[in-house]
């Protein structure tokens, strides 16, 4: 038997990495330095018609569809759950709401009621998901495919166009010299994190979406939460349906919110959640809206034949993706460390 | 009698209108009309007319997604002894697999559009242009057709060209960001969209930027749809081909004629284009019953 | 320092760190072959990263390995069972989606012409469980078996395959006596062939039934090694504790605490589920613990899990406070004031993507509901006093669950509940994984919210921590209860023969 | 192993009840030639099925399968009209498909990016690229393709097994095999179920994983060349959406796409009931464009909750009759 000299201080810490919210934004900068290069007056905001006018303002102004469909997204996804159906949701939401403008009622009732129909159909997402048990994607798909044959039904087949001050406003107008719109995601983001970290339902969707089975042996209404979720996302996509819909003033029920599901789950893993769940980051998918957007406006911009956009934003999104992974960056990290005593030795 | 009817899907204003007029006429002449709507998706719509096959229908109405891929699947129908005929546009099957072609010409709706444009222009003018879907037969027609004549005209030059996707949506986005990218629309003489949904789309951006569609800048699309006339009648836009939507009877009287035993068609049965302007925008409005 | 001849393993100065903590310090360990070398340590020691790193799962920071004298670099437990060191980790570590079979024979089925013979791969299976007396049905998914038989499947798989090294990182911690004697016949079995054996556990009395060499670990240092003899028990604990501690074991409670004038907090009769357990009646006053014991498969966690409404009843009544109810789900449980402990910690019991602190309020919050959230603050105070309560080794309350060691995972589910301040706690295997220090802890513990007027269902395959703390005993056996024994009855041979008999 | 049959058992008893129902409702449908058709028309999303299930089942899934089609279509057709034989073109096509697809997997493993996102990347790229080759749609003029395209197996009745409908049933027995008697098949259900334990167990998780990915590559081209096949040419926008089609019949196949647990032949019925509801309504004929998207939907609705239903009785009834 060895004695052995006895213990000392406790375990060392070590330094903590940085933040996980510096990456999505370094990669929203490079692009926004790229756009610089390409187009000179990129930087450049003025006021015209008595609104801030310039591409910045742009990408902000059209990232508010796909922003407030990430952050319902940001928040199903962290449950574990997926919404495939939100550019469905647009589609309906647009549709009832052209209906009910045609009626003739007022704008309130209008809101209420599209709000109404597309918590209806997160409802039915949730029901789906966390009563029949059916696999998230599948429940979803069910909607994303029936959804558009509603709102074109809703539509009579046709593009039914309107007119709506209250709507225009809402969607193209301006508070002060900024856009309206830019009012609501705001208000939307205040009141989901509110929702999320001002009780405990944020606690329960990351329990939930973490280990389900230990957050039902811990007591959470699972199926609840679940349903939660996926009504939260579907009033989303109503909001987004509204911005989408009053913004050309006519319910396109075929291609309103097309593929806009893919562009949200992106903006939400952009932000640095993983799709398995357990995690919620409202403000970092903000900035994965950005990005997308950023990338999609630059391109409109660029003046490149159409044919190349995918192609354009394909590789920006991988390399986006690299630079966010941790193990890339731990890879390139100690590459540069292999290299650097070299270095010093000479 | 009993007819299949292949549509490409219910995008857009014009399509809708045009698988509406194929019903209500199929109703009025009493055929039984199978219809079935691809959404856009070429392998639909091989799956539907074989299933059309397989009910053994009389005949068999395709508006393809598509212009290639239709051979083998037209000469099960041949082997079925079911005559074939296309709408809208066009494949590039050995022509003795279908009967005829009944429809428009795109490339002429382009040129068309093109002519227009270099007489209002008087030739000389930096247009911007509003495409369909990347890599669809319209998209494709309607500017070659469009190019087909400016190129005539060497001071007519294409300074933009981006896909807004044949939606109001899409040409919202594109116009805005050309607006912005030319600091707005400083000399741009003209707007050329594929089709009027693009244009809607990019006479509200012009507004939101405080331009005035119609006047500071010429505006000229293909399709016709009702809105595009009253933006017409308003001053607010200049002239748009018409693709005729009402062109159920033309199809049904053809099939109708074949199946009866008229069997000299020309492999084009062609529908004709018309470019309107302002000047007759109202009268159109209030021939057909529009306000 | 007698190390024999040519040892088979020779770590030396082997160091490892995660953020926030130095793991391993500059350990050396040495393995002889033919030997059983238990490997010690409080929860956190260091001894799952130690073995972690000679398998290939972990790289070390510094160190190094060798292996019958040839210094070796294990890139991966694939490249490990080449060498011949065949592992059984911590947490059961198999596919529950695979069968029995499956998970046993996993790249080394059988094959016929380039293709796999199922036929075959299954009767080598059942040989393999059969020399540990196992008797399942092999196409069975694993993850349908109890802890119990996946731990032995795992053994099972270890033992099957020529080894030079055989590791096994605390395999007994959910089996029973039985069970456990079984697998060390086994084992002396394999040390006569010449076999290396690591074995990891926190049960000192199996370490002297079979080990023959100890090395203890302290906060991720070596802290001392030598044969059986050369350390005898209280040594031991001392060299892993750095302090004496003093059992609670020789005393019986006492049966002042237990309520006797109102109505039991939680009384079941017939209470029963088809194909998962037989009516059983069951009941237990405040202030008063009701030990669940018996074999693998006996019942017990379907028991509990039957009266927490973790799984609904089909048949029977249950009465809580003297008034009848149905329990529709655990949250309904948890609001009537009840708390579970879930015997698989992994898979039911801990959210491991969230932080300590999180983890820890779970069930409070609960209790509390979706609007009354817990302040912040509070919930800063609940982590920092629960972690100091138990004695968890966490560098602070933010860090994932997940990161954290296995034993001091278990009692951050305790504190859970602890936190919500139930009524009735019902505890499956609370002890499992647990250093003997917050082993004593717990037992400690449970007497202690006992006193306080807590009533407790104990369910433990240790029946000598049984008898340390029950009021009652109710032995189970084929999903069934076969008899109840009371007060002064209670010791380690009356429940075996309860178990036996019958 | 019973409990793992179910979902397809339930599967396959869903498609002859939906057959059956077809078969009284309308003139024409229990005819060998709509089940020809069947075949036919849903061989290429089936292969890509048969890729999607060996990704699925290894927890992953792949948009990219979609484009895929399209690329390799438009790929070949362009390189057949310069002068390749459509053999050598497949052959040079799959060599790219199966390292493209490694290429994601090693992406998806050594960096620990989501295989949602870096496929949808690749969905992205692979669109991109048809456009890049050629925005016309490209006909494939070649004897072997013509004769590909005329080449029939008569069955009893008026039906007959086309050339895709061929390539589909080999497609699905290589599938077969790889899933269930290789150690790579094995490995894949091991690392889907619990990558983490696989990984401990010895399983070479990366080599695992690379392998799905480029064997889903393999069946992707695969797919594509037989749609380029069925359609004889080359369209950039083609098959734009078949990957949620794909996904759709490996899980209404009963494959969870959590992972590690499902069965191959399970797509292939996953895929036909898809195309039967098609198949329902075009020959209905009477809906309006909007009403044959809710009818979709709704009857993949029922088609689930039915499964479920089947499931959930049959565990009862097992229950009753052999407890234990
Ligand atoms: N993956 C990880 N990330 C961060 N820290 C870790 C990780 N794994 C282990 N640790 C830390 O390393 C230390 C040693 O853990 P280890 O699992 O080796 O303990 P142990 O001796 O096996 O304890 P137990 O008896 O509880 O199983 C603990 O402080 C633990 O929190
Ligand atoms: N030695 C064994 N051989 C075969 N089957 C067993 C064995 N031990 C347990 N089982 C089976 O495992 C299943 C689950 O046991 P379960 O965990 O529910 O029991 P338990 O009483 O809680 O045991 P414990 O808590 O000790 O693990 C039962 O179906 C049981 O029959
Ligand atoms: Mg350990
Ligand atoms: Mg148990």
């Amino acid at each position: 038997m060895i004695p052995v000299p006895p213990p000392s201080e406790p375990a060392t810490k070590t330094r903590r990495p940085l933040p996980a919210v510096v990456w999505p934004l370094v990669a929203l900068a490079a692009i926004l330095v790229v756009d610089g290069f390409i187009s000179p007056s990129f930087f450049s905001i003025r006021l015209v018609e008595g609104r801030l006018y310039g591409s910045l303002i742009d990408i902000v102004y059209r990232g508010t569809p796909i922003a407030l469909l990430a952050l319902g997204m940001a928040i199903v996804i962290g449950a574990k759950g997926i919404d495939l159906s939100v550019g469905s949701v647009v589609a309906i939401a647009g549709a009832v709401m052209a209906h009910f403008i045609h009626l003739g009622f007022d704008p309130a009732v209008v809101v209420a009621a599209t709000l109404a129909v597309g918590l209806l159909c997160g409802l039915w997402n949730g029901f789906l998901v966390a009563v029949l048990s059916i696999q998230p994607i599948i429940a979803t798909l069910i909607l994303m495919v029936a959804g558009r044959g509603i709102a074109l039904m809703i539509n009579g087949g046709r593009i039914p166009t309107f007119r709506s001050d209250f709507f225009s406003a809402l969607s193209t107008g301006r508070i002060w010299v900024i856009p309206s719109r830019l009012f609501l995601v705001a208000l939307v983001f205040l009141v989901l994190w509110a929702v999320l970290r001002r009780t405990a339902f944020g606690l329960f969707v990351e329990a939930v979406g973490g280990n389900a089975s230990a957050a039902r042996l811990a007591g959470i209404g699972t199926r609840m939460v679940t349903l939660a979720t996926y009504g939260i996302s579907g009033v989303c996509a109503a909001l987004a349906g509204i911005i989408i819909t009053g913004d050309t003033r006519s319910s396109d029920a075929v291609t309103a919110g097309m593929w806009s599901e893919l562009d949200a789950i992106l903006a939400v893993v952009l932000g640095g959640a993983s799709l398995n769940g357990g995690r919620i980051f409202l403000a970092t998918t903000l900035v994965g809206v950005l990005i997308i957007q950023s990338l999609t406006t630059s391109i409109l911009m660029s003046g490149l034949p159409p044919e190349f956009n995918l192609v354009v934003k394909a590789v920006v999104i991988l390399a986006v993706l690299l630079v966010q992974a941790p193990k890339v960056r731990t890879a390139v990290g100690s590459l540069v460390a292999a290299f650097r005593p070299r270095r010093t030795e000479r | 009698l009993t007819i299949g009817f292949s549509q490409v899907g219910s995008e857009g204003d014009w399509r809708p209108a045009f698988s509406k007029d194929m019903k209500d006429e199929a109703a009025k002449r009493n055929i039984d009309l199978k219809y079935s709507d691809a959404q856009g998706k070429e392998e639909n719509q091989l799956k539907a007319v074989r299933s059309f096959i397989a009910q053994k229908v009389d005949a068999i109405i395709i508006a393809p997604v598509v212009v290639t891929g239709w051979d083998a699947v037209l000469k099960e129908a041949k082997a079925a002894k079911i005559p074939v005929f296309l709408a809208d546009r066009d494949v590039d099957s050995d022509p003795s697999l279908f009967v005829t072609r009944i429809s428009a010409d795109f490339n002429l709706e382009g040129r068309l559009a093109g002519a227009w444009l270099a007489q209002a222009s008087k030739g000389k003018c930096d247009v911007v242009e509003l495409q369909g879907t990347v890599g669809s037969a319209p998209a494709l027609q309607r500017k070659k057709g469009f190019e087909s004549v400016t190129a005539l005209f060497p001071d007519i030059k294409i300074v933009k060209s981006q896909s807004g996707d044949f939606t109001t949506a899409g040409g919202k986005e594109v116009a805005e960001s050309f607006i912005k990218a030319t600091n707005g629309f400083k000399g741009i003489c003209a707007v050329y969209a594929h089709n009027d949904n693009m244009q809607l789309g990019a006479i509200q951006a012009m507004k939101e930027a405080g331009l005035k569609p119609g006047k500071d800048v010429l505006l000229v699309s293909v399709d016709g749809v009702p809105d595009m006339f009253r933006l017409l009648a308003a001053g607010e836009a200049n002239a748009s081909v018409e693709l005729k939507s009402d062109i159920g009877k033309n199809i049904y009287d053809v099939v109708e004629a074949y199946l009866k035993g008229k069997t000299d068609f020309p492999k084009w049965v062609l529908i004709p284009s018309d470019l309107h302007t302002q000047a007759d925008a109202a009268a159109e409005l209030a021939k057909r019953g529009l306000k | 320092m007698d190390v024999p001849a040519r040892p088979r393993v020779v770590m030396r100065g082997i160091t490892k760190t995660f953020p926030g903590v130095k793991a391993l310090d500059g350990v050396d360990f040495t393995l002889a072959p033919g030997e059983i070398h238990a490997l010690l340590g409080e929860n956190g020691a260091g001894k799952s990263t130690l073995v972690k790193v000679l398998t290939g799962v972990l790289a070390a920071d510094a160190g190094t390995v060798e292996l019958d004298g040839v210094p070796i670099r294990v890139a991966s437990p694939a490249a490990a069972q080449d060498l011949g060191i065949n592992t059984v980790y911590q947490e059961v570590n198999l596919v529950p989606t695979l069968s029995v079979a499956e998970n046993l024979m996993l790249e080394r089925q059988s094959s016929r012409f380039g293709l796999i013979s199922w036929r075959k791969t299954r009767e080598r299976a059942e040989a393999a469980l059969a020399r540990l007396k196992i008797h399942v049905d092999v196409g069975r998914s694993l993850g349908s078996c109890s802890l119990a038989i996946q731990q032995l499947v795992a053994i099972a798989r270890a033992l099957d395959r020529d080894t030079r090294v055989l590791v096994l990182d605390e395999p007994t911690a959910s089996l029973d006596a039985h069970e456990v004697e079984g697998l060390f016949t086994v084992l002396r079995d394999i040390r006569a062939r010449g076999i290396a054996i690591v074995f990891i556990t926190h049960f000192i009395d199996q370490v002297y039934a079979i080990a023959d060499r100890i090395t203890v670990l302290r906060n991720g240092r070596f802290a001392g090694t030598g044969t059986i003899a050369e350390v005898p028990r209280m040594r031991l604990v001392t060299l892993m504790l750095g302090k004496q501690i003093e059992s609670h074991y020789a005393e019986r409670p006492t049966t002042e605490s237990i309520d006797q004038t109102g109505a039991p907090v939680i009384a079941a009769t017939g209470l029963g589920r088809a194909r998962w357990l037989e009516p059983i009646d069951l009941s237990v006053r405040a202030g008063e613990v009701v030990g669940l014991a018996g074999l693998l498969g006996s019942g017990r966690t379907e028991t509990a899990k039957l009266l927490f409404g973790a799984e609904r009843a089909d048949k029977g009544s249950l009465v809580i406070d003297g008034v009848p109810v149905t329990l529709r789900s655990p949250g309904q449980a948890i609001r009537m004031g009840f708390g579970f402990c879930p015997e698989d910690r992994k898979h039911e019991g801990l959210i491991l993507d969230l932080s300590v602190r999180e983890n820890l309020i779970l069930a409070l919050q609960c209790r509390r509901g979706w609007w009354n959230r817990v302040g912040q603050a509070e919930q800063n105070r609940i982590a920092a006093e629960m972690i100091a309560a138990l004695g968890i080794a966490t560098p602070d309350a933010e860090k994932p669950v997940g990161q954290l060691s296995g034993g001091n995972q278990q009692k951050v589910i305790l504190a859970r509940w602890l936190a919500a301040k139930p009524r009735l706690l019902i505890l499956d295997e609370p002890t499992r994984g647990i250093d003997i220090g917050a082993h004593a802890e717990i037992v400690g513990l449970i007497r202690r919210l006992c006193r306080e007027g807590l009533a407790l269902i104990v369910a433990s395959s240790e029946l000598e921590e049984i008898v340390a703390f029950s009021h009652r005993v109710a032995v189970l056996r084929d999903r069934r209860k076969v008899s109840e024994i009371v007060g002064a009855d209670i010791t380690q041979s009356t429940i075996v023969e309860a178990i036996a008999n019958s | 192993m019973r409990e793992r049959r179910l979902p397809i058992l339930a599967t396959i008893a869903v498609f002859v009840l939906l057959y059956a129902l077809g078969g009284l409702h309308f003139n024409h449908f229990l005819s060998t030639g709509v089940f020809g058709n069947l075949l036919t028309d849903n061989a290429f999303v089936i292969i890509a099925g048969l890729g999607m299930t060996f990704v699925i089942l290894s927890g992953g899934i792949d948009l990219s399968v979609g484009s895929m089609i399209g690329f390799v279509g438009i790929a070949m057709a362009t390189m057949v009209a310069h002068g390749w034989h459509p053999l050598a073109a497949i052959a040079v096509l799959l060599v790219m498909g199966i390292v493209l697809g490694a290429l994601m997997g090693w992406i998806i493993d050594a960096f620990e990016i989501q295989p949602f996102i870096v496929t949808l990347t690749a969905m992205f790229l692979l669109r991109g690229l048809c456009f890049v080759i050629s925005l016309d749609s490209v006909p494939i003029k070649h004897p072997f393709v013509e004769a590909f395209s005329d080449f029939h197996l008569a069955l009893p009745g008026d039906g007959w097994l086309s050339g895709p409908a061929l390539v589909m049933l080999a497609a699905l027995a290589f599938a077969v095999v790889v899933a269930h008697f290789t150690r790579f098949g094995a490995n894949v259900y091991a690392v889907g179920g619990d990558a983490a334990s696989a990984l401990l167990l010895g399983v070479p998780v990366r080599r695992t994983i690379v392998g799905v990915y480029a064997l889903n590559g393999a069946f992707g081209v695969l797919a594509g060349a037989t749609y380029a096949f069925y359609t004889s040419s080359g369209y950039p926008l083609a098959a734009s959406g078949v990957e949620l089609d794909a996904i759709a019949a490996v899980v209404i196949g009963g494959t969870l796409l959590t992972g590690g647990v499902g069965l191959v032949i399970g797509t292939v019925f996953g895929g036909l009931i898809q195309g039967l509801i098609q198949t329902l309504i075009i020959f209905d004929g009477s809906l309006d464009s909007w009403w044959i998207r809710i009818v979709i939907g709704g009857l993949l609705f029922v088609f689930i909750v039915l499964q479920k239903l089947i499931m959930r009785s049959v565990t009862a009834l097992g229950a009753s009759a052999a407890p234990g």
